[in-house]
């Protein structure tokens, strides 16, 4: 029966339901999971990566400049958001492009970083459009910002393909978002400092991605935090070596590794 | 030009380069500001001055962000200043034919292979670029500042003795236009730190 | 009054429209004009731009062609750079030499350079010096001069070498010497002076009024390169010592058919002379109201948060 | 019979419908419950707050929004529409006073809603608003309340003193929240009244109670409060009591009205899309 | 003629504005409010063309309140001043620009201080301790060079501007005859008597 | 022809700098009309008694009539009394005869340097009209806006913060002067088109006063006329011809 509104996103089905969307929705509870924990003075981001490979080159990363990063799930959106997306990567690749745009043109128009909420209100109403105009699929991507703005200073924020967004303390997108919400509900104190919030992000990655081992090839990781003497916040992405050389200090690393070396 | 005033000089050092400008922002022969920043930071290592009519240097300092903000985000590094100079060059020649009242002077550090190189360079109001080996001036004093830098400037000054030179142009330079002065702000940046001065000028 | 200005711009959500405004489409931005005008009304004088006196030159000799040019280049009469490049790159062996407005030569030069690049790409074939002279007219043309590049365009094809001059409005010339710029007249006399045909045995030209490199079928230029670059360097040298507008060095490049040689400054004969007196100051002659430093000394180490040192094979 | 008639908006099917715009008010249907109460000289606002989730930041839920200094919407459906559309609201009402130097009146401002969601039931290629409005507010030198309704299809109705009902109720569950105020409605209520017979009705569709109600009242031009947590519970104790004291005499009454609700609330669940 | 000063001071900004609307030769009115109150914490003083004044400053008006009830919390004093500017300096690139000149006096209830911008028409802005349009100009940016102290208490700055006002009246040949002088600080906005 | 303009602009720089007991007066050969040079030499310095040297700058015409007509009236001032004109007295003829063409100027920057008869070295400078001014040092000129600030800072101090404990010098040595004036001309020569070909410098040293500060220079011609007097030389240097 639902089939004759499922295939056009414009369409409401009779019982008032937007098929496209809630298809959309369900591509991202398969993709990669992201992880945002907001913490009192800063966020924390991580992401778990699909693409891997023996052969991927990584050296994207690079040692000189650029921030960190492969590139596929955690974006600088500008100096005072970080982006982490779940989804189609490249529906993400072109939302990335439009936050950065909008958040400079905000910048030129009121010489002031753009506002973490202005930022994903801007995004979700492009995602609307997208679900409302013709011949248009909507974009099958969630984003979490983690952002600071002088007005509500560290937030986080999760929006959704139908355009919708809200603020979270913690949340989850993607795979096993479910598990990792439950976990975050279980351990999520209210005033958690970064470095708590680090150590339980990290673990809650550790037991809902499907790997065993967590090692900088499976993951992305984030933080922003304030940067006092620059009165500025300061967003980092980190890169892979960094990735490992913090899941050793959590004792979260890969137990064996030479083991894997040499089979 | 001389609507609100203003120069911007920069010179090359031994391993490190200078920029600097005055501080006034008149209303033709009424001084308006004594604070008027005229010299943007575009990258850690690179400065752009804006010589010219004040409502271009804003706009076009905050065209220049925008564009060098996107090119960081997205190429994940530095504009390097040769680059950013042919980004001010073609955003001012795009406007031939109703040009920006405007001066740019650049100045930064260039990586290569073999650590880093100074560069600067001047454009005119319709971006032809001048990349001189020595110094490179704009604004109202400009001629005074071509003739004292000519005189002033030599080879290989450490970051210390060029900012004196700067320093001796710039102020002695201003003090001669009517159109600028009012205070001045050096910048010297070497490779590992961007010093920042204010310097102490003639009031009138 | 007019409504459309006074309404707050209402925002759309347009939702086809994800490019980024970054880049803006090609052609000219007019949008600050009007303003101009309005400014120019109120008394706001417009700055001075960059403009190349010059003495720009090129002559036919006997396997390709040389272009030569100061590098001086002036802000009224103010030299604004004293080393400029006034030869451009157009192709390989098509170059460009350019009078006029700086940023005009520049730009169209420029311009055609990467058409004629698309044109390269898309017949697959090496360029012709036509190609580019009908590109540079029918550009200079479309801007009835407003545009004020002077030119100088030579180079060698398959069809042999050719010389041309572009006028700003769009006007051509094809002759086996040329001269443009400021100093084109003390260069032209060098030419007049010392270019020679130099035909082969058994060519006479073709009537005594005519030269004989008028019709192009019996010309066969045969001037040595050495002998050529030193006229050409003669000309431009006549144009620096006797033209204001030009100035500094001497630029050249030679092109043949199977070679191009830019030869940067190539003689110098104005290097300043050393100064008389060393001029540094004592550290402190400068009085500072204030200093601030910025350390750019990142660490690129990288750092665990916490924890032990690192240790990551 | 309809399979042909129900894609493209702009199409009648043969029987007369726009299946979109009756698909869209579906979806309306899904959004929680919001109710508009007014008085003699004063407008409630009540929504059905959809709980926040232990993690969430409760700012960002927002179903109550001020249009401008003297309209206040609530609006039930699509939060991504809603959020387009109150930002095309927005705009009109600044612009309004730019362009005409005075403020909107209720009734235009609901008309130029409607309009909107009007124009996206008859343009090709796009879909209407899954939202409906509850718009109340003060006209500029007037001390009457006003109260008005939006919906998918762009009507929109200004329930006023002389029509039969003057509260009205949107979203999930409204058919029985409309029922129930036109029964217990009356004339020229007191503010205490209106915010009774508002969170009355709504707790005939919350089952949780006063932390799950929000309320706005308009009381005068420009003076808009939101009712604290605290208030709320106080004033649904005292309805409590009164059930209480009520409860003997109308047990069966209430018992039947009890399994009629659970029995919606289950459908109206199962249902529930995501896009609220 | 037209006159407006603004100075800084501890924790405020003081605008003044001359309250006259005249064409030519003739004063039409002597009560006209210059000093528009485009939020909370936000005074902009307007002059220049008559006409183009009061539409762009209810234009800039709208925008900031649209702002607001968007965002649901004012813009910034500097985020405004840039906005402004912005406006100007596109309405310069059209047909007929506004010829507006303003001084932007505002709170910052983020950092906890005033922000002062002198802005004319062409879209220049410039962040001063103390600033003023017309031909009080001439007078008052002297004696404000001489008198202003930043960080100077609310009283003191007000006699600081009195000096400014007097001075013209003293010698500007057809100096305004009544002021309308507005504080914004930390409390808002508020209409002083001097 | 109602659109005739008498003036035209011949380019060119002058300087004038004064020592304690001595004042150089210098000046550029080159002679040009818009991008054209008339020639490379046309001296625009010129001797006027043992004691006074006047620089003339502008037009060129107009600037040799006027040297013209200065030597002429020191002539006849030789011939009242037996003797020099004072520099001071000097500088006032000037303005008289520049101001007595007041409504239709000789359009000439002049700058007359010499040896005062207190011994000391003088310059005057003197706009078209005859408005005149003592002074340490002065350009005229197109390339006068390169090269004045030049001067304040190296011989004025300008801007300059002495040593703790030390004070600037009020007058520059001779040798130092010399160096600071063909610096100033090679730096007008690479940054102003009309500036260049060669550089005529003349010395006035005061009466009794060494040749210090000259030995080592190469070239010094000496233009001296009367004994036991001030002495008068000239130094030429080639600028570059482009």
């Amino acid at each position: 029966m639902a089939r004759r509104y499922d295939s056009r996103t414009t369409i409401f089905s009779p019982e008032g339901r937007l098929y496209q969307i809630e298809y959309a929705m369900e591509a991202i509870s398969h993709a990669g999971t992201v992880l945002g924990v907001l913490a009192k003075d800063g966020v924390v981001l991580a992401a778990e990566k699909r693409v891997t490979g023996k052969l991927l080159d990584l050296s994207g990363a690079k040692v000189r400049g650029g921030y960190g990063g492969s590139g596929e799930k955690m974006f600088l959106l500008n100096s005072n958001v970080i982006g982490g997306v779940a989804g189609i990567t490249s529906d993400a690749n072109s939302l990335v492009n439009y936050a950065r745009t909008v958040a400079q043109q905000h910048l030129l128009q009121y010489n002031d970083d753009i506002p973490v909420e202005v930022l994903a209100q801007r995004l979700c109403d492009l995602k609307q459009g997208y679900t409302q105009y013709g011949g248009l699929r909507p974009f099958g991507v969630s984003i979490l910002y983690a952002g600071y703005d002088p007005h509500y200073q560290f937030q986080l924020y999760h929006s959704d393909p139908s355009g919708n967004y809200s603020g979270w303390k913690a949340t989850c997108i993607g795979a096993n978002n479910g598990t990792a919400q439950s976990l975050l509900k279980q351990e999520y104190k209210d005033d958690i400092s970064v470095e708590q919030a680090i150590s339980l992000v990290l673990r809650v990655m550790s037991k809902t991605m499907d790997s065993p081992t967590l090692g900088s090839e499976k993951l992305e990781f984030a933080v922003l935090t304030y940067d006092e003497t620059a009165k500025q916040p300061k967003a980092k992405i980190y890169r892979p070596s960094e990735i490992d050389a913090l899941l050793v200090a959590e004792g979260l690393a890969k137990k064996d590794d030479d083991a894997e070396m040499k089979s | 030009m001389e609507y609100n005033g203003g120069s911007v000089i920069a010179m090359v050092g031994k391993d490190c380069v200078a920029i600097a400008s005055d501080l006034r922002f008149g209303n033709q022969a009424l001084g308006i500001a004594s604070n008027f920043q005229r010299i943007f930071p575009v990258t850690d290592r690179t400065y752009v001055g804006l010589a010219g009519l004040g409502t271009d240097v804003t706009t076009l300092r905050e065209r220049f962000r925008y564009r060098v903000n996107m090119y960081t985000i997205k190429e994940e590094r530095d504009i390097e200043p040769q680059t950013f100079a042919h980004l001010v060059s073609s955003t001012l020649y795009e406007h031939r034919f109703g040009p920006y009242f405007v001066e740019p002077v650049i100045a930064g550090l260039e990586n290569t292979s073999s650590g880093s190189k100074p560069f600067i360079a001047a454009a005119d109001l319709i971006g032809c670029l001048n990349f001189a080996k020595d110094f490179v001036v704009a604004g109202t004093a400009s001629s005074k500042l071509y003739g004292l830098a000519e005189g002033l400037w030599e080879p290989d000054l450490g970051p210390e003795d060029l900012f004196e030179t700067i320093s001796q142009t710039l102020l002695n330079g201003v003090d001669r236009d009517a159109f600028s002065g009012w205070g001045a702000v050096v910048h010297v940046i070497t490779k590992d730190r961007v010093v920042t001065r204010t310097l102490k000028g003639r009031m009138d | 009054m007019e409504c459309g200005v006074r309404c707050p711009r209402r925002r759309r959500v347009r939702p086809f429209c994800t490019q980024t405004a970054m880049y803006r489409g090609p052609g000219f931005d007019f949008s600050n004009s009007l303003r101009n005008d309005f400014l120019q009304h109120k008394g706001v004088a417009l700055p001075k731009a960059t403009s190349t006196g010059t003495t720009i030159v090129g002559c036919i000799f006997k396997d390709g062609i040389i272009l030569g040019a100061d590098t001086r280049a002036t802000e009224g009469e103010i030299v604004a750079d004293k080393n400029c490049e006034k030869i451009h790159y157009i192709a390989e062996s098509i170059r460009c030499c350019g009078a006029g407005t700086a940023a005009d030569t520049e730009f169209v030069t420029a311009a055609i350079s990467s058409n004629i690049e698309l044109h390269a790409l898309s017949t697959g074939r090496k360029p012709r010096v036509v190609a580019a002279m009908t590109m540079l007219k029918q550009y200079l043309f479309q801007y009835q001069g407003h545009v004020g590049a002077a030119l100088v365009l030579g180079g060698v094809d398959s069809t042999g070498a050719h010389l041309f001059t572009v006028h700003p409005h769009g006007s051509t010339d094809k002759l086996p010497y040329v001269t443009m710029g400021s100093g084109s007249l003390a260069a032209m006399a060098v030419f007049e002076n010392g270019w020679k045909p130099n035909m082969e045995v058994g060519r006479q030209p073709l009537s005594p009024a005519l030269p004989s490199w008028y019709s192009n079928d019996n010309v066969r230029p045969a001037v040595q390169r050495e002998e050529a670059l030193k006229l050409v360097c003669d000309a431009v040298a006549a144009g620096i010592f006797n033209d204001l507008g030009s100035g500094s060095n001497i630029d050249a490049c030679v092109i043949t058919a199977t070679h191009t040689e830019m030869l940067r400054n190539f003689v110098k004969p104005n290097e300043r002379v050393a100064k008389e007196l060393k001029y540094g100051f004592r550290h402190g002659t400068t009085a500072i109201k204030s200093e601030h430093i910025r350390s750019l000394v990142v660490s690129e180490e990288i750092t665990p948060i916490r924890g032990e040192a690192m240790d990551v094979s | 019979m309809s399979r042909s008639y129900d894609r493209a908006l702009t199409v009648f099917s043969p029987d007369g419908h726009l299946f979109q715009v009756e698909y869209a008010l579906e979806a309306v249907r899904k959004g929680t419950c919001a109710v508009g109460v007014r008085g003699k000289s004063v407008a409630v606002l009540g929504v059905e707050k959809k709980s926040v989730l232990q993690l969430q930041d409760p700012r960002t839920v927002r179903k109550v929004v001020m249009l401008d200094d003297h309209v206040c919407l609530a609006f039930a459906g699509l939060t991504a529409d809603g959020r387009v559309l109150i930002d095309k609201a927005r705009v009109e009402c600044q612009s309004h006073r730019l362009t005409v130097e005075d403020p909107v009146t209720i009734e235009y401002i609901t008309r130029h809603i409607a309009g909107i969601q009007q124009k996206y039931t008859q343009s090709g290629g796009v879909r209407p608003f899954g939202i409906s409005t509850l718009i109340i507010g003060f006209d500029p030198h007037d001390t009457r309340p006003r109260l008005y309704q939006t919906e998918p299809s762009g009507i929109y109705s200004a329930w006023k003193a002389s029509t039969s009902c003057i509260a009205n109720a949107i979203g999930r569950s409204s058919k029985t929240v409309r029922e129930f105020l036109e029964k217990n409605y009356k004339e020229d209520m007191t503010r205490e009244e209106s915010i009774k017979l508002t969170v009355k009705s709504l707790l005939e569709v919350v089952q949780t109670g006063a932390k799950n109600i929000e309320i706005s009242v308009m009381e005068s031009y420009g003076k808009v409060t939101n009712l604290e947590l605290s208030e709320i519970e106080a004033i649904v104790a005292e309805i409590e009591r009164e059930k209480e004291a009520d409860a003997e005499r109308k047990r069966s009454r209430l018992a039947a009205t009890a399994a009629g609700q659970a029995a919606m609330a289950t459908r109206a669940d199962a249902g529930q899309s995501s896009g609220q | 003629m037209e006159t407006s000063f603004a100075l800084t001071g501890k924790g405020y900004v003081i605008i003044a504005a001359d309250t006259t609307a005249a064409r030519s030769i003739v004063k039409m009115k002597v009560d006209e409010d210059k000093i528009k109150e485009l939020g909370t914490h936000l005074l902009m003083a307007y002059s220049g063309e008559p006409g183009d004044t009061v539409q762009f400053a209810e234009y800039v008006e709208r925008n900031i309140r649209l702002y607001q009830i968007r965002n649901l919390y004012p813009l910034r004093p500097p985020a405004a001043a840039s906005w402004i500017r912005r406006s100007l300096a596109q309405s310069l690139r059209s047909r007929n620009p506004y010829s507006v000149n303003l001084l932007l006096g505002g709170y910052d209830q983020a950092e906890n201080k005033p922000n002062l911008y002198w802005i004319d028409y062409l879209g220049s802005v410039v962040e001063v301790p103390f600033a003023a349009h017309g031909y009080g100009s001439y007078f008052a940016l002297s004696l404000l060079d001489r008198y202003h102290d930043p960080e100077a208490p609310l009283e003191e700055g007000l006699a600081t501007l009195k000096r400014c006002l007097d001075e013209v009246a003293k010698r500007l040949v057809v100096s305004p005859s009544k002021y309308m002088v507005k504080v914004v600080d930390k409390d808002g906005v508020r209409e002083v008597e001097i | 022809m109602s659109s005739f303009n008498p003036y035209t602009q011949n380019g060119g720089t002058i300087l004038a700098i004064a020592g304690a007991d001595f004042s150089v007066v210098a000046g550029d050969t080159r002679q040009s009309e818009g991008y054209n040079i008339q020639t490379r030499y046309a001296p625009k310095v010129f001797r006027l008694t043992d004691r006074a040297v006047l620089a003339v700058n502008g037009f060129a015409a107009d600037g040799n009539m006027f040297v013209k007509k200065v030597k002429q009236r020191l002539e006849w001032y030789r011939h009242a009394h037996a003797k020099d004109m004072p520099l001071r007295s000097i500088a006032r003829l000037i303005q008289t005869m520049l101001y007595s063409r007041r409504f239709f100027p000789y359009y000439v920057y002049n700058i007359l340097g010499g040896i005062e008869e207190d011994g000391s070295g003088a310059v005057y400078s003197f706009d078209p009209v005859g408005s005149y001014e003592r002074e340490t040092c002065r350009a005229a000129g197109p390339a006068q806006s390169l090269l004045q600030p030049f001067l304040d800072n190296q011989i004025y101090f300008k801007n300059q913060q002495p040593a703790p404990g030390m004070s600037h010098p009020t007058h520059l040595p001779l040798q130092a002067v010399l160096a600071l004036v063909i610096d100033s001309f090679t730096s007008a020569t690479e940054r102003h088109i009309e500036v260049g070909d060669g550089l005529e410098m003349y010395i006035i040293l005061g009466k009794g006063r060494g040749l210090q500060g000259l030995e080592g220079v190469k070239g010094v011609q000496e233009l001296t006329i009367s004994e036991d007097g001030e002495r008068i030389f000239v130094v030429r240097r080639e600028l570059k011809k482009d």
